[in-house]
């Protein structure tokens, strides 16, 4: 572990990426204490204005403060990115996992619900899920888990195609060790690097489509503030008052961004052929 | 100067740096080859020898953390030396280079044809259905029956020994009078390895190129070349005409190599050299193979053998075979 | 209340100019007409395609809302107990394939408009329609309505010719079957409909334009831009930030009128606080129809304080019930009603972006007297479908009232009314509503509505927010077009371009 | 060789084909036949060579022998059991007794895992306490010579001699009975493969295994089997005692492939046979015996019928028209 | 190559069919149908209930299913509730807008992204590689819609340059038709460019590592050749892949950008199905759009054995 952190701490991105993770967690803990103003307090004297003393990040259209915003917004954007991503990578891999080790009729199976899922149009699909499970957090987690499962379960599979010909599969097992054991200490660690590229790719389409479904109306209640919301509302005011759209804007790219470079430290760091040395 | 020599390699150093710490790969490395002549060049994996080979194609040395110094002569003008424009129009022209791994070294997306052809296309200036028909003709020389169709093919198409012959038919695509091979039958079987040998034989006897055969088959060294040369970690240890090294090796590495080969029909135990090649990074002074020189003794600790001439083309870097010549 | 007088001068000054023949006029609109049906059509939005295809008997009259007048109707009686209709055609009116229109066609459409479904209930009273000649129709009715004409004037409730019907299958969604005064070239849904000039319109000298195009552009900043390039004449709805910006846009006039589109808090009386006269009635209280005009509509809709009707209409109560926000009054309703600590509730609002906000305005308003409010946004079908089934506690959403009381309230407040979602009932409502339908006196219905209306604003089963305003965007080579609070195109028949 | 002896393994007309391609109906249309009819036993102790080109099968064949594939046909006793007959449970009962050795050792160890829980697998697979696993994997590492410091290193942290001492040693942690060591010096440097295969020997001796020993050099197969077979395209053409196959090969391709052998004595005359052509498709082998395309003795017969597979002498197994014809 | 269509072609059949009991049956999950739909704000139960039984609606879902799958594979797709319109004709009108819109989108980000991705490993570690990874993260990161707006106040009100929305079919001019396209294009095409620059530049670096690259360079090759002629092509191949899952992505996104700029695309039509919950429609347009995905990605995979003669001869 901590040799894996020795190797990781040298990579500078992945170091400050994680940082500001970590940063955007207690961020989204401490909410209620690091925000100055209340998030859903309205003041009509003080609509749109730009950013000021008092108001950093200026002000909305119903004269929210947009830092105060921002700030309990993390709260949604790292839910929604971790936990419907979490959700997808999860069943993705299991799914993807079992059809590339079965083999057979199973995975045939799986592949061919992989293959329908993903011929769909993810926002289509969580259009119509999210319709059928009406709006709220939790359904928008769960809705955008789904879109993303069948990228998961196809790299899942494909990696695990890729490797259970190897040779140290078919030394572990003509040592007599168990396929399910395998599955677990050679399959699952050996494919995880594709799956954590992707993981983090994930996240930031995942915020972005909580953002898309909210422009079409079926994001999470209106008077959240979520990155997604605040883009898609502020969308129709970037003439008029450029920070409503800019500031959200921000904060969901830096966000993606430290979430990658921890992708990629990790994918170094998890293999311990790369990552030595420079 | 010696009008036959082909190649006069003097002091050559490649290193590969990093933040932590410098590779010696070579250090200090000369060697020399003529025309028609083939020189094995054989040690254990890792001593430098695909090191040596692109240091002599200017391969490396263009990076900051690749260092380069000495003389390569080669027809009398300095390859380090040149730039790297130069070399472009050297490599595949007048040196041709056939890599360590055949299976690799073919692009998986053009077909064998157009990589032969790009050779004198690029060196030639050749047209395209000309540069093709040189191609097909490279492919036969190279023994690949059905040459036309199988021009046409991919790598993947190709057998193992086939695709190492189309490697030799692009290194000679351009008429070298230097070919380097590098392990050029590593991988592959014996029947086929023999077809390749013979092949490079022919070859030279054909075009009185030189050939720089890299191996660690003495087997393969002692059928096809004329002159062998030993490396250890970085460094020329033997050097000397095959029938010399075999019959009378001089240094305890050499004679170590060849005890440790299994030979037809004798069942003797085999006589490894013990311990392992030393670190090319964390090397002290004095003998590189002192730790695991049965023969060591006091002076190897500190001071380096250079490289000494014991008979006539026969040359060692060992203070016991100095010492030998010395007491003469 | 429109403070465009400047530009309402050079409207002025444009009745001096002569109009100017030819051109093509390129019209905007949020969304596509969903199909081309008049008599099937429900949205407002599809009415704008449709209505300038077809005439109707009566007309809404440009610039003076609530009057009626003429179309196809040369002349007109009216017997005294209201019962009897005798109308006589112009007799020089063809339809677009050239067939005359006949009295025949009027009997055939009003019999459809009845078979659709749709507005068959505005025909529920229709006895017998008979057409002595070509040109006369009788229509008798079983008692007096008193909104018959307003409901012929309708633009939906259009002539259509049955021979093209039948050609159709019964069908128009992709038809033109009218003889209005433009035609049907094309129509790529989504993309742009193109309607011609008809050259023989009965109106002679009408239509002005060559060539008239819609087109549907959903998105706001995009709509706005396109304008501004002159890439449209006409940007027929503008939100309440749009008639911002391009109020000082040049080359682009903007004009307004009090619209007819209503907004309001449904409250179903029928679920849990909400049972509670004391409860809406506090809620009515505690919002600030000011604020949220100005947060909401940028202080451009004429809040309502008493009930739907706007001001400026015919028959506006001059109610000023809710004057001023009052949330001592509204605690002390709610601790009567007993509930001094307030409540959780939801509202529930559809896709509506300007009641999305609203409903957030409101929210942070009704958190002042210790309501909580859960805002639950849902797609638009499922939004109306649940308040068709009364499956809501509080909602926002909003009605466009057309020109008669009758419209604004008979199947809204009347006791199972068709679109009573709140499931508001009470007896003397119930009958004066009845009794305003068949009462054909100006005078005495106006008092009977200002009545029925006082009783409903108290009764709150709705909060009255606001009347919209309807802005248009013109660029200033428009002359002619009416912008009206129903927000019908009929002008377009007298709109001409200046070169 | 004593007949009444029952064999420790036996195999029987194995087989094994794998489907390559599918029609459009997905059904296998196209077969490798990788194994092709063999047969031959080994007894207790004894090290059976096999040699053959690559791709010919050797692997193939020793993985149907640990029953690592199932044979598409044929039979296959180990210690008096029929394999193919066992059910999962014994058979995975039945895999401690029997081993495999990589040729690459490198991928053969999970790269993401240390050497120590590489080593320990096995023995936890079959319910070893952890204090027996410690112990078990201490006397073996030292017994191949690897310092017990290194153990927490990972695979890319070792040299090749190094890695295949651990594949070794983990193959042998379970003690099996019987190890099938798929070439396991050929990625390995000369001094190295001297020092493995010396290891093998001793552990030979010390433990009694029997070993199938798959290599494609002639000189280390000599060094270590008792006897040999010669596989060439997925059939066995020859099995003889070492000596017999060294002294007197009876098959074209085994004496092609015998004389073919570099030998590291530059003065030796040699008669090399060379060998036409390349090595066919084992998808499209040719009809009759499989060699003749590149037999230089090759007869008509020869393609049309496949040679049988008979005992010319005692112990001494062919399948070749032309040495049966011969001998008649 | 023709086997290898052809089986994917058969492949395809099983999806769609997969593709079309999804759609139908997740569809009349959706609370509210066509019914409540088209009666909006205007529900009435009675004639609701009218209409549904005129609509078939109150049959079993599964009979439904079966007579609207037979219909399908007889080429009736049938007609919209709204506006009557035969499915199969709306579509085709549409097919053509989302298809160019796509395709031009996968081009041009293919156009720009590939050198940018090469420039990148090739200066990799330098400032140059740096920038495009910013601007890479920025594109993966910045929705469409948000770009979609931008776009047009900067192209279309400040400079005047390009028309705010709207699509000018080919009839009207390739210019004209290209004018309409180019910023819904950038918009869709830019989070496609920064994931396909991304992946092009790692691919680039694996292949730079590559055996046959220094063989190139033994062979005394340009370092211009090298990298474009012997680099390139093998580098394409992973990313070949990842341009395939993008497909989904540029047919999704397309949904939204219809919407932005007022295109008249499957994607603004199946929103608008979704919302009148216009079930042929809907089926119909989803359908569609999955056959597009499929063969789009057939057209990658052809293009995919072009470049990697290995799976060629499979
Ligand atoms: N690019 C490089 N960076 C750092 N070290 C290198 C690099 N290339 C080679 N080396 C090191 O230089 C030494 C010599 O390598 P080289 O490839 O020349 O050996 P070799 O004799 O060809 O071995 P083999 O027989 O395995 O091919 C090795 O220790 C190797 O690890
Ligand atoms: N799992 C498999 N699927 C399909 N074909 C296979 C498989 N394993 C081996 N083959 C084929 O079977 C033939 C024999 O392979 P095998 O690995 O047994 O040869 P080998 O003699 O061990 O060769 P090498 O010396 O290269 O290791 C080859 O043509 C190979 O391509
Ligand atoms: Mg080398
Ligand atoms: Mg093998």
């Amino acid at each position: 572990m901590l040799k894996v952190w020795n190797r990781y701490r040298h990579n500078l991105l992945a170091v400050s990426g994680l940082a500001f993770i970590l940063l955007l967690i207690v961020i989204a803990i401490f909410a209620r204490q690091i925000a100055p103003h209340n998030p859903y307090t309205m003041s009509t004297a003080a609509r749109l204005t730009g950013p000021s003393s008092s108001h950093w990040f200026g002000t909305d259209q119903f004269g929210r403060d947009i830092l105060s915003r921002i700030i309990y917004g993390s709260r949604i954007s790292l839910q929604v990115g971790i936990i419907a991503v979490g959700f997808s990578f999860i069943v993705g891999t299991v799914m993807g996992v079992i059809a590339g080790y079965s083999g057979g009729w199973v995975d045939s199976l799986i592949s061919r619900i992989t293959d329908v899922l993903f011929a769909l149009p993810d926002i289509l699909l969580a259009l119509v899920i999210m319709a059928i499970l009406g709006p709220s957090l939790n359904n928008l987690m769960l809705a955008i888990g789904i879109v993303y499962t069948p990228i998961f379960s196809r790299i899942a599979r494909g990696a695990v195609l890729n490797i259970r010909d190897s040779l140290y599969i078919e030394a572990a097992y003509s040592m007599g060790v168990k396929k399910i054991k395998i599955l677990w200490h050679h399959i699952l660690p050996n494919i995880l690097s594709p799956l954590i590229v992707q993981v983090t790719l994930s996240f930031a389409f995942a915020i972005l489509s909580e953002a898309a479904l909210s422009f079409l109306g079926l994001g999470v209640s209106p008077d959240t503030p979520s990155w997604g919301i605040m883009l898609s509302s502020a969308k129709d005011w970037m003439e008029l008052s450029w920070w409503t759209a800019v500031f959200p804007g921000i904060a969901i790219t830096l966000a993606v961004f430290s979430f990658n470079s921890v992708g990629d430290g990790l994918r170094d760091v998890l293999d311990p052929r790369t990552g030595t040395g420079n | 100067m010696n009008d036959d020599l082909l190649l006069d390699v003097r002091h050559l150093k490649a290193y590969f740096r990093s933040k932590q710490r410098t590779v010696k790969a070579v250090d200090d490395l000369s060697f020399t080859l003529k025309k028609g002549e083939i020189l094995g060049l054989v040690g254990e994996s890792g001593c430098g020898k695909s090191t040596t080979t692109k240091a002599l194609l200017r391969l490396i040395g263009n990076q900051r953390k690749e260092y380069l110094e000495g003389e390569a002569f080669f027809e009398g003008e300095d390859l380090i030396k040149k730039s790297d424009k130069q070399m472009q129009k050297i490599r595949g022209n007048k040196i041709g280079f056939i890599a360590q791994n055949p299976m690799s070294s073919l692009n998986p997306v053009f077909t064998i044809g157009n990589q032969i052809a790009e050779v004198p296309q690029m060196h030639q200036r050749a047209a395209k259905n000309k540069a093709w028909s040189i191609a097909l003709k490279m492919l036969q020389k190279v023994g690949i029956s059905d040459h036309e169709t199988r021009a046409k093919q991919y790598a993947h198409q190709f057998s193992g020994g086939m695709k190492q012959r189309a490697v030799i038919a692009m290194a000679l695509a351009g008429n070298p009078s230097l070919l380097i091979a590098d392990e050029p039958t590593t991988a592959l079987d014996v029947t086929i390895q023999a077809q390749i040998l013979d092949l490079m034989v022919k070859l030279r006897d054909e075009t009185q190129a030189g050939v720089l055969l890299i191996t660690h088959d003495l087997g393969v060294v002692a059928e096809v070349c004329d002159r062998v040369a030993v490396m250890y970690a970085g460094k020329i240890v033997e050097q000397a005409p095959v029938d010399e090294l075999f019959h009378h090796p001089q240094h305890p590495y050499t004679k170590g190599l060849l005890a440790s080969m299994p030979k037809i029909g004798s069942r003797k135990k085999l006589i490894p050299i013990s311990g392992h090649p030393p670190n090319l990074y964390e090397m002290q002074g004095g003998c590189l193979f002192q730790e695991r020189c049965p023969f060591a003794f006091d002076r190897c600790k500190n001071v380096e053998p250079p490289l000494h001439k014991i008979a006539e083309n026969h040359q060692s870097a060992c203070h016991l075979s100095s010492e030998r010549m010395n007491s003469f | 209340s429109s403070g465009n007088s400047a530009k309402e001068s050079g409207t002025s000054a444009e009745a001096d100019q002569k109009p100017v023949y030819g051109g093509t006029l390129t019209i905007a609109d949020l969304n596509d007409a969903k199909g081309l049906d008049p008599h099937k059509e429900t949205s407002a939005q599809s009415f704008h395609y449709i209505e300038n295809m077809y005439d109707t008997l009566f007309r809404y009259k440009d610039g003076k809302y609530g009057v009626i007048d003429k179309d196809l109707v040369n002349d007109y009686t009216i017997s005294k107990d209201g019962k009897t209709y005798t109308l006589h055609l112009h007799d020089n009116v063809k339809f677009h394939n050239g067939d005359p229109l006949t009295s025949a066609d009027v009997k055939y459409s009003i019999e459809r408009i009845i078979k659709m479904g749709v507005r068959a209930q505005q025909f529920d009273a229709v006895k017998s329609i008979d057409t002595p000649d070509k040109t006369t129709v009788v229509i008798t009715l079983k008692q007096a309505v008193a909104p018959f004409l307003t409901f012929l004037a309708n633009p939906m409730n259009a002539i259509v010719n049955k021979t093209i019907v039948e050609k159709n299958g019964g069908k128009l969604d992709q038809a033109d079957a009218g003889s209005g005064p433009f035609t049907l070239v094309s129509w790529k849904k989504d993309q742009e409909m193109v309607l011609k000039k008809n050259k023989s319109y009965f109106k002679k000298g009408l239509p002005y334009l060559d060539k008239v195009v819609f087109k549907a552009i959903p998105d706001s900043t995009a709509r706005s831009t396109a304008i501004r390039n002159k890439e449209l004449n006409i940007d027929l709805q503008l939100t309440a930030k749009d008639k911002m910006l391009l109020d000082h846009a040049s080359g682009v006039t903007v004009k307004s009128v009090t619209g007819t589109y209503w907004e309001y808090i449904g409250l179903n009386v029928t679920k849990g606080p909400l049972k509670k006269k004391e409860v809406r009635d506090a809620i009515s209280w505690a919002v600030d129809r000011n604020a949220l005009n100005k947060q909401v509509k940028f202080g451009q809709a004429t809040p309502l304080t008493g009930g739907p009707i706007p001001p400026g209409h015919a028959y506006d109560a001059k109610l000023d019930t809710f004057s001023k926000r009052d949330t001592a009054k509204a605690k002390q309703l709610l601790a009567d009603a007993g509930y001094p600590d307030g409540f959780s509730i939801t509202l529930k609002v559809g896709q509506n972006q300007d009641q999305v906000d609203a409903a957030q305005v409101i929210k942070d308003q009704l958190k002042a007297v210790g309501i909580n409010v859960k805002i639950e946004q849902q797609e638009d079908s499922v939004f109306f479908n649940a308040l068709g089934k009364k499956q809501f506690e509080m909602t926002i959403v909003g009605w466009v009232g057309f020109v008669d009381p009758d419209e604004f309230f008979y199947n809204i407040f009347h006791t199972g009314g068709a679109y009573n979602q709140q499931g508001y009932t009470n007896k003397e409502v119930d009958k004066l509503l009845e009794e305003g339908r068949v009462t054909m006196d100006e005078a005495k219905r106006k008092q009977i509505y200002d009545h029925a209306q006082k009783l409903i604003v108290e009764d709150a089963p709705m909060v009255f927010l606001y009347a919209n305003k309807q802005s248009t965007a013109m660029t200033n080579t428009v002359h002619g077009f009416d912008v009206n609070p129903t927000v019908t195109t009929k002008s377009l028949e007298s709109t001409w371009l200046s070169k | 060789m004593n007949r009444d002896y029952k064999p420790f393994i036996r195999v029987d007309h194995l087989k094994k084909y794998f489907p390559v391609a599918k029609n459009w109906r997905g059904k296998n249309s196209q077969y490798v036949k990788a194994v092709d009819d063999v047969s031959f036993s080994i007894d207790k102790g004894e090290t059976l060579g096999l040699v053959g080109e690559s791709g010919c099968g050797k692997s193939t064949t020793g993985r149907l022998l640990l029953h690592l594939l199932t044979p598409t046909s044929g039979s296959l006793f180990f210690d008096g059991q029929d394999l193919t007959q066992l059910s999962k449970q014994a058979l995975w009962q039945k895999r401690r007794e029997m081993q495999f050795i990589f040729q690459d050792p490198y991928a053969a160890l999970n790269p993401r895992m240390t050497i120590q829980d590489s080593l320990h697998e096995p023995l936890k697979a079959y319910g070893e306490d952890k204090r027996t696993r410690s112990e078990t994997i201490k006397t073996l590492i030292d017994a191949v010579g690897i310092p017990s410091q290194y153990l927490n290193r990972y695979p890319h942290e070792f040299s090749g001699g190094q890695l295949q001492r651990i594949g070794i040693a983990r193959s042998l942690a379970l003690k099996p009975k019987f190890v099938v060591a798929d070439e396991p010096v050929a990625a390995l440097d000369m001094s190295i493969q001297a020092q493995i295969l010396n290891l093998m020997k001793e552990l030979q001796h010390a433990f009694n295994y029997t070993y199938l020993f798959i290599s494609h050099d002639l000189s280390v197969i000599d060094y270590m089997s008792d006897r040999i077979g010669v596989m060439y395209l997925g059939k066995m053409v020859e099995l003889t005692d070492r000596d017999a196959l060294y002294q007197e090969p009876l098959h074209p391709y085994t004496q092609a492939l015998l004389s073919a052998i570099p030998i590291a004595e530059p003065q030796r005359s040699k008669n090399k046979i060379m060998l036409k052509g390349e090595i066919p498709s084992p998808v499209h082998p040719p009809s009759g015996c499989h060699f003749r395309t590149r037999c230089p003795f090759a007869k008509a017969i020869c393609a049309e019928k496949e040679p049988e597979w008979v005992e010319m002498k005692k112990g001494h197994y062919v399948a070749c028209h032309v040495v049966q014809e011969a001998h008649q | 190559m023709g086997k290898y269509i052809l089986h994917r072609l058969i492949i395809a059949v099983p999806i769609l069919i997969g593709i079309s009991i999804l759609t139908f049956f997740l569809i009349r999950l959706v609370p509210g149908d066509t019914v409540t739909a088209i009666l909006g704000t205007n529900y009435d139960p009675k004639l609701a209930h009218k209409l549904r039984s005129e609509m078939g609606l109150d049959q079993p879902v599964i009979l439904q299913y079966l007579i609207w799958i037979g219909h399908v594979f007889i080429g009736d797709f049938g007609t919209s509730s709204f506006t009557g319109q035969p499915v199969l004709s709306a579509l085709m009108e549409r097919l053509p807008i989302t298809l160019e819109l796509a395709l031009l989108s996968l081009v041009v980000a293919l156009i720009i992204a590939i050198p940018l991705g090469v420039l990148a490993a090739c200066k990799h570690g330098t400032r140059a590689d740096y920038a495009s990874g910013t601007f890479g993260m920025f594109g993966i990161s910045v929705p469409n819609f948000w770009l979609g707006t931008l776009l047009i106040l900067i192209f279309s009100l400040h400079l005047h340059l390009l028309p705010s929305g709207g699509y000018q079919p080919l009839s009207a001019g390739i210019g004209e038709n290209l004018r309409s396209l180019l910023m819904p294009v950038i918009a869709l095409g830019t989070a496609v460019a920064a994931v396909t620059m991304r992946s092009t530049r790692s691919a680039m670096l694996d292949v730079l590592n590559e055996d046959y690259i220094k063989m190139a360079k033994a062979k005394g090759a340009s370092t211009a050749r090298i990298i474009w002629k012997h680099g390139l092509r093998n580098a394409l191949v992973p990313v070949m892949t990842v341009v395939g899952i993008q497909i989904g992505y540029l047919l999704g996104g397309s949904v939204i950008i219809e919407q932005v700029f007022a295109l008249p695309g499957m994607g603004r039509l199946a929103l608008q199905a979704i919302s009148n919950r216009d079930y042929s429609l809907l089926q119909g347009t989803i359908l569609f759009v999955a056959v597009t995905f499929i063969m789009i990605n057939l057209l990658i995979d052809v293009i995919y054995g072009w470049i990697n003669p290995r799976i060629r001869y499979k």
